[in-house]
């Protein structure tokens, strides 16, 4: 077997060293910033209807995004996590997926869930941390999750999903069910060795996973020319066998359809890919974070041109299935709605006591249920120090 | 009823759960086709197929992260690390997200249907990097479950319990044990309950608590005890987390005396907790301080074993102490 | 003396570390040019260059790896890892690793002149990932020092004394404090003892026992207890490994009670240890149970963090508990 | 900063994948199993002095592995892992280097610890954990180390070296010593995500470190097409963007030839670099393994046929520089030394009682040495059940 372990190349005689930089890397791009597609570009499947849904949760993310940045400035909401400028990457790729497909995302990645159909109050009664969060109020905001729409619950350590994802798809592959997984995560996360073990045992154990890579040029403050040295992250796959593929990640129809090309490929070989989106952070990492501390406004102006949704939009018009009037119908809409949602959900109680011990296993064992009684009778003595819970267990 | 040394108790017991229950896929380094440096997953991958029992790349993150993701899927995945030792480059993956998978998500997702096997322990001539018991770790991370047999009979029913468990459990097998303990097995499928200590032997002066391979060696001073006339009880606590006070807390409330010995180090060990509880529960109960019989707080050693572990001499000169305190 | 925060005396202590000895290097996620996420490497990379002070790529297991590497060749490394919470991936180049490295080679390597800072802790509203206290999961490992600051002069001190100690340390941050607590700090460079707990203020009838944050709740709860007429002697444990014995023991000697409340979850935690310890070495002298006040056995919640944390009124009525017992 | 992150590549408008196996690796061969030198190859710096020791080390090397193997068989020792079919990987690694050079292995390169004049009695003492042992009898056989001869204590789990490799030499290149980290590790420790961190940091850290993969088709069972599915190590290199060489393991030459040329570059521009050394593990993965259970004769003896120490041998006569009269007394020779020294070295005491405490800190605290009392009182009163230590403290 050992000769498998590698393809036999030129049997040289003096040292020759292969270069970080010596593969080439091609760049898919299909849709031009006016609107127009690139000559000979080949379209992902898409008709009017999809292409109206994909745009419509471009645009709601967008407001989102907006409204909620803006809650949080207004102390309304401790934190939050825009994808300002990226939002095509998280979008596209749900687009190009079945929904029986897992998605697993890192955190900038709600574009996905949108599409998905995860609704406006899904988002504010987790983003509140109340009641009727899904997630019973036990993580921070933007950590969503949803059984039903098969979008994996986030979970802030970096890069853990990764292997996580190669172990789903290898369960699906099992079960043999007509489902991937996809797997989003940041270039700064693809840092991580769990990046390393899930990309690796994916190509060895043959699973379908669909390996999608926001290269958008940030890790928090890091550039990525500190995270790295190689050709991007899609260098990476050739060094585990795994078929990879770089994309304009502000280009919604080069998301869309290198994810259905992946799709199927995983589907068919039972095999992984690689995807990087090229992209850039045009905001914050998050609230509480700025940026003016580690790059230049030039920068930032520079990418704000190649804004992936004003793209689709000249898109839609060229392709007379959207106009202007529609489109300011729409976000007007959605900035109301947003807001409207904000002022019930930020109004909801916090969720039930008995929550702070449910889920820790699939039944509270006997000390922790012990420890739920004396804290119940601690709260009694003491309700005024308790003002969410006392008098509502 | 046939004699099995614990390792085949294993082996018969991940065969019944993979026959069992289609869904179950047993995988880690060396796993598949040679069966296991140990060989308890011998036979398994000629019966289930390469799909069900293989050989991981050696990543032992990855094999949890892995195992995580497959488990949320809904297989019954049943990992195995090599070595204890060679658990923590899986921490993360294990107390972060095992753990706490069902938790943060509401319930939309767990991992219960994870167990994570691998043998640990000294005795073995191992050194410090394959000798470890590192239960006391995994002990404070809620969400987990973990789990040590003493001989044969357990191991097979509680590693079958485990894997049906709907929590992740880790279960931490003696490997000393592994080919020394031989007993009875009977040849169906049973299980054990988690969460149960189990009192191997009714005394009266003075409570005995150990676990896995530890057990022989309380046995062992027990029996030397009775010769100067204790009597001694002796609990096989088998679940670490969650643990079962109140059968530790009963036997304490009648003999007055504790010992608890671990093959780990004494500081912050697992016997540190039961201590902690047991002086708080039972108070007005206890007739002399609660001790502690341990590893020496240091890496595990190599030549001078004999002298470092908590052995049957130590363990009855601790009983001498508490009765004549 | 200057009037500085926790964070400013952080940052201070590291300027005088790596002026005064030319081998210091900072490093870590976003420690470079921009200083941190909560900045306190703030200012030094200007000052001492990009070699000195630098951004790692996002990979814990490699930050400290790299550390270990760094500090066995003679450099003195100072590795940020940006919160305790994600600590786990470089569990095994701890754990295995550092706090094993001169044990294994008989002294021939050592990794003394490295120090981990993190910040940890509950408070800020950070949920299950950006909470935790794992000073635990340390304690359980020979070869490492934990050391945790309650204040900015002895943040100052005691990162000093670390960076210098000759072993590996553990320098766990009270991020809730960061900007929160404010107080003199003496400009020049000093250190404080590593391994001495301290007794804050002298009591008679109950101590009361804590380390970092959690000292300013077990202090609020005493002041309340004096209301009471309960005098209450407060320690700082300041080092949880190896932790001072000898300043708690004779404490509980005197007061004959002892509470000890830390923010991680109560199983296995470091409260535990103290309390198995305290049970053995005062058990004569002991009028009560030791109880421990710590978070429940849940990961670290959001919406429900005031029920779920150790708060100083949970404290006090463990006081009066323990005082009319 | 963004562009920098990757190499603008060409513009595609329908996906194209690049594949996993298409970079191409030539492989350095210098020389043949005859003992010839490929046509046109380029020597390696060496003279007859050097080459006699490198070749003297090798006889050792079998010799003693030969020896270690047979006194485990006997019971005389716990444990032994042995290097049979791959010693030119790590002896030709160390002659490439100068002696500030710090080594750092896995566990099969004993062979770089020869060359660099770790004494007979040194490995005896390591092996049989008596009070000579330098390791202070803490590690079981074969984890040797010396910081006099700048050879690293090895360390039993997997990968944990290499990114240690990468602070150590990031330490030697802010100390501007000529000296570089070499750092050798096995095809399947490539798995682990200590290799992806130690990698990516080095490229990054630009620290010059000598990456040695010596893939030998095997992981314990685990043949190497069940460990990865990349072309080789090598192919990994390019996704870190680090200069990569693959060679033949077997070549002792060629081993040189790349070494030395690895650490001029290194060192010239504070960069890592990466060889992959394509080998063959004849003999069991250690004392404790039996690969008749997972591999095949035919398989074991095709590769016998690669002998690198008879290569080497063959090119020694070919030259002139060596003969069958001096081989055969050399291994007579050494076979002898070997097995007195075995009768020397199991005699020695255990070490000390005290070294049970030593070395965990710098100084033992209060705990452990009231842990040491206590058990000292204690051996005292039992003395026949602690007979190494009884009466000697
Ligand atoms: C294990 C771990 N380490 C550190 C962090 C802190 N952290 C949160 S986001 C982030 C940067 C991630 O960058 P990237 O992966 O590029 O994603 P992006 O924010 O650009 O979308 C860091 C360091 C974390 N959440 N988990
Ligand atoms: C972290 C860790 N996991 C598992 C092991 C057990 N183990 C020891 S050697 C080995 C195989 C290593 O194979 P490779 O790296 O190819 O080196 P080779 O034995 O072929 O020289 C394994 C799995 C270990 N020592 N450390
Ligand atoms: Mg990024
Ligand atoms: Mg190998």
């Amino acid at each position: 077997m050992n000769t498998d372990s590698y393809n036999e190349g030129a049997v040289v005689h003096t040292p020759v060293f292969i270069d970080g930089h010596s593969v080439e890397i091609p760049i898919l791009k299909i849709l031009q910033q006016d609107g127009t597609l690139y000559e000979c570009a080949e379209l992902p499947d898409i008709d009017q209807e999809l292409a109206t849904k994909v745009y419509k949760t471009l645009a709601f993310h967008r407001v989102l995004d907006e409204r909620m940045v803006a809650s949080q400035r207004q102390g309304r909401l401790s934190f939050y996590i825009a994808a300002l400028g990226e939002e095509a990457a998280s979008v596209g790729g749900a687009a190009g997926l079945k929904d029986q497909d897992m998605i697993m995302t890192q955190y900038r990645e709600q574009g996905a869930l949108m599409f998905r159909g995860f609704s406006l109050e899904d988002f504010m009664n987790q983003m509140f941390s109340n009641a009727k969060d899904l997630g019973k109020g036990r993580q921070m905001p933007i950590h969503y999750g949803s059984k039903e729409l098969n979008y994996m619950t986030i979970s802030s350590p970096l890069g853990t999903q990764i292997p996580q994802a190669t172990g789903y798809a290898y369960g699906q592959k099992l079960q043999g069910l007509d489902a991937v997984t996809i797997c989003y995560f940041g270039e700064g996360a693809a840092s991580e060795g769990d990046f390393h073990a899930g990309l690796n045992m994916a190509a060895v154990q043959e699973a379908p996973v669909i390996f999608f890579c926001r290269n958008n040029g940030y890790a928090i403050s890091t550039p990525s020319d500190e995270q790295f040295k190689g050709n991007g992250i899609a260098s990476r796959g050739v060094g585990y066998g795994i078929k990879t593929i770089r994309i304009d990640g502000n280009d919604i129809l080069a998301v869309m359809k290198a994810t259905q090309t992946a799709r199927a490929y995983a589907l068919k070989e039972n095999a992984p890919v690689l995807i990087e989106a090229m992209s850039y952070r045009l905001g914050a990492h998050s609230t509480s974070d700025d940026p003016s501390g580690y790059r230049t406004r030039e920068e930032e102006e520079q990418w704000q041109a190649n804004d992936p949704i004003l793209r689709m939009k000249n898109w839609m018009l060229a392709q007379n299935w959207w106009d202007e009037t529609q489109d300011a119908e729409i976000y007007e809409r959605y900035r109301k709605e947003v807001l409207a949602a904000v002022k019930v959900s930020e109004k909801i109680d916090k969720p039930h006591l008995d929550t702070l011990i449910t889920d820790v296993y699939d039944v509270p064992p006997v000390l922790l249920q012990k420890q739920l009684e004396e804290l119940k009778e601690h709260i009694n003595k003491y309700p005024d120090a308790y003002p969410f819970t006392a008098g509502k267990f | 009823m046939a004699q099995m040394n614990l390792l085949h108790a294993i082996n018969n017991a991940l065969d019944i759960a993979m026959t069992d229950n289609e869904r179950t896929v047993c995988f880690g380094e060396d796993v598949g086709h040679f069966g296991g440096v140990f060989r308890a997953t011998s036979g398994l991958q000629e019966k289930f197929g390469k799909a069900r029992c293989f050989n991981t790349p050696l990543v032992e993150q990855g094999i949890i992260g892995f195992a995580n993701g497959l488990a949320a899927q809904g297989s019954v995945a049943v990992a195995e690390i090599q070595f204890a030792d060679y658990i923590f480059p899986a921490f993360d993956q294990i107390v972060n997200e095992a753990a706490k998978f069902r938790y943060r998500s509401g319930n939309e997702f767990d991992v219960g249907k994870l167990t994570i096997r691998s043998p640990y322990g000294g005795g073995i001539a191992g050194g410090l990097y394959h000798s470890q018991s590192p239960e006391a770790y995994f002990a404070h991370t809620p969400g987990l479950k973990v789990v040590i047999p003493r001989n044969p009979y357990q191991a097979k029913g509680l590693l079958l319990a485990s894997i049906r468990d709907d929590n992740p459990v880790i279960f931490f097998e003696p490997k000393r044990l592994y080919r020394a303990s031989v007993g009875e097995v009977p040849a169906e499928d049973y299980q054990l309950p988690l969460g149960k200590a189990e009192v191997v032997q009714t005394g009266n002066d003075i409570t005995l608590l150990a676990w896995g391979a530890q057990m022989e060696i309380i046995e062992k001073a027990a029996e030397k005890a009775t010769g100067d006339g204790i009597s001694c009880e002796i609990i096989d606590l088998r679940t670490i987390l969650p643990w079962d006070i109140e059968t530790v807390v009963n036997s304490v409330m009648k003999t007055g005396r504790l010992i608890v010995s671990q093959e780990a180090p004494l500081t912050a060990g697992f016997a540190s907790e039961i201590a902690a509880t047991i002086q708080q529960e039972c108070f007005l109960h206890l007739e002399s301080p609660i001790a502690r019989v341990c590893g020496m707080d240091t890496p595990y050693p190599l030549a001078l074993e004999k002298e470092y572990v908590s052995d049957h001499l130590k363990v009855y000169e601790a009983i001498k102490h508490s009765v004549n305190y």
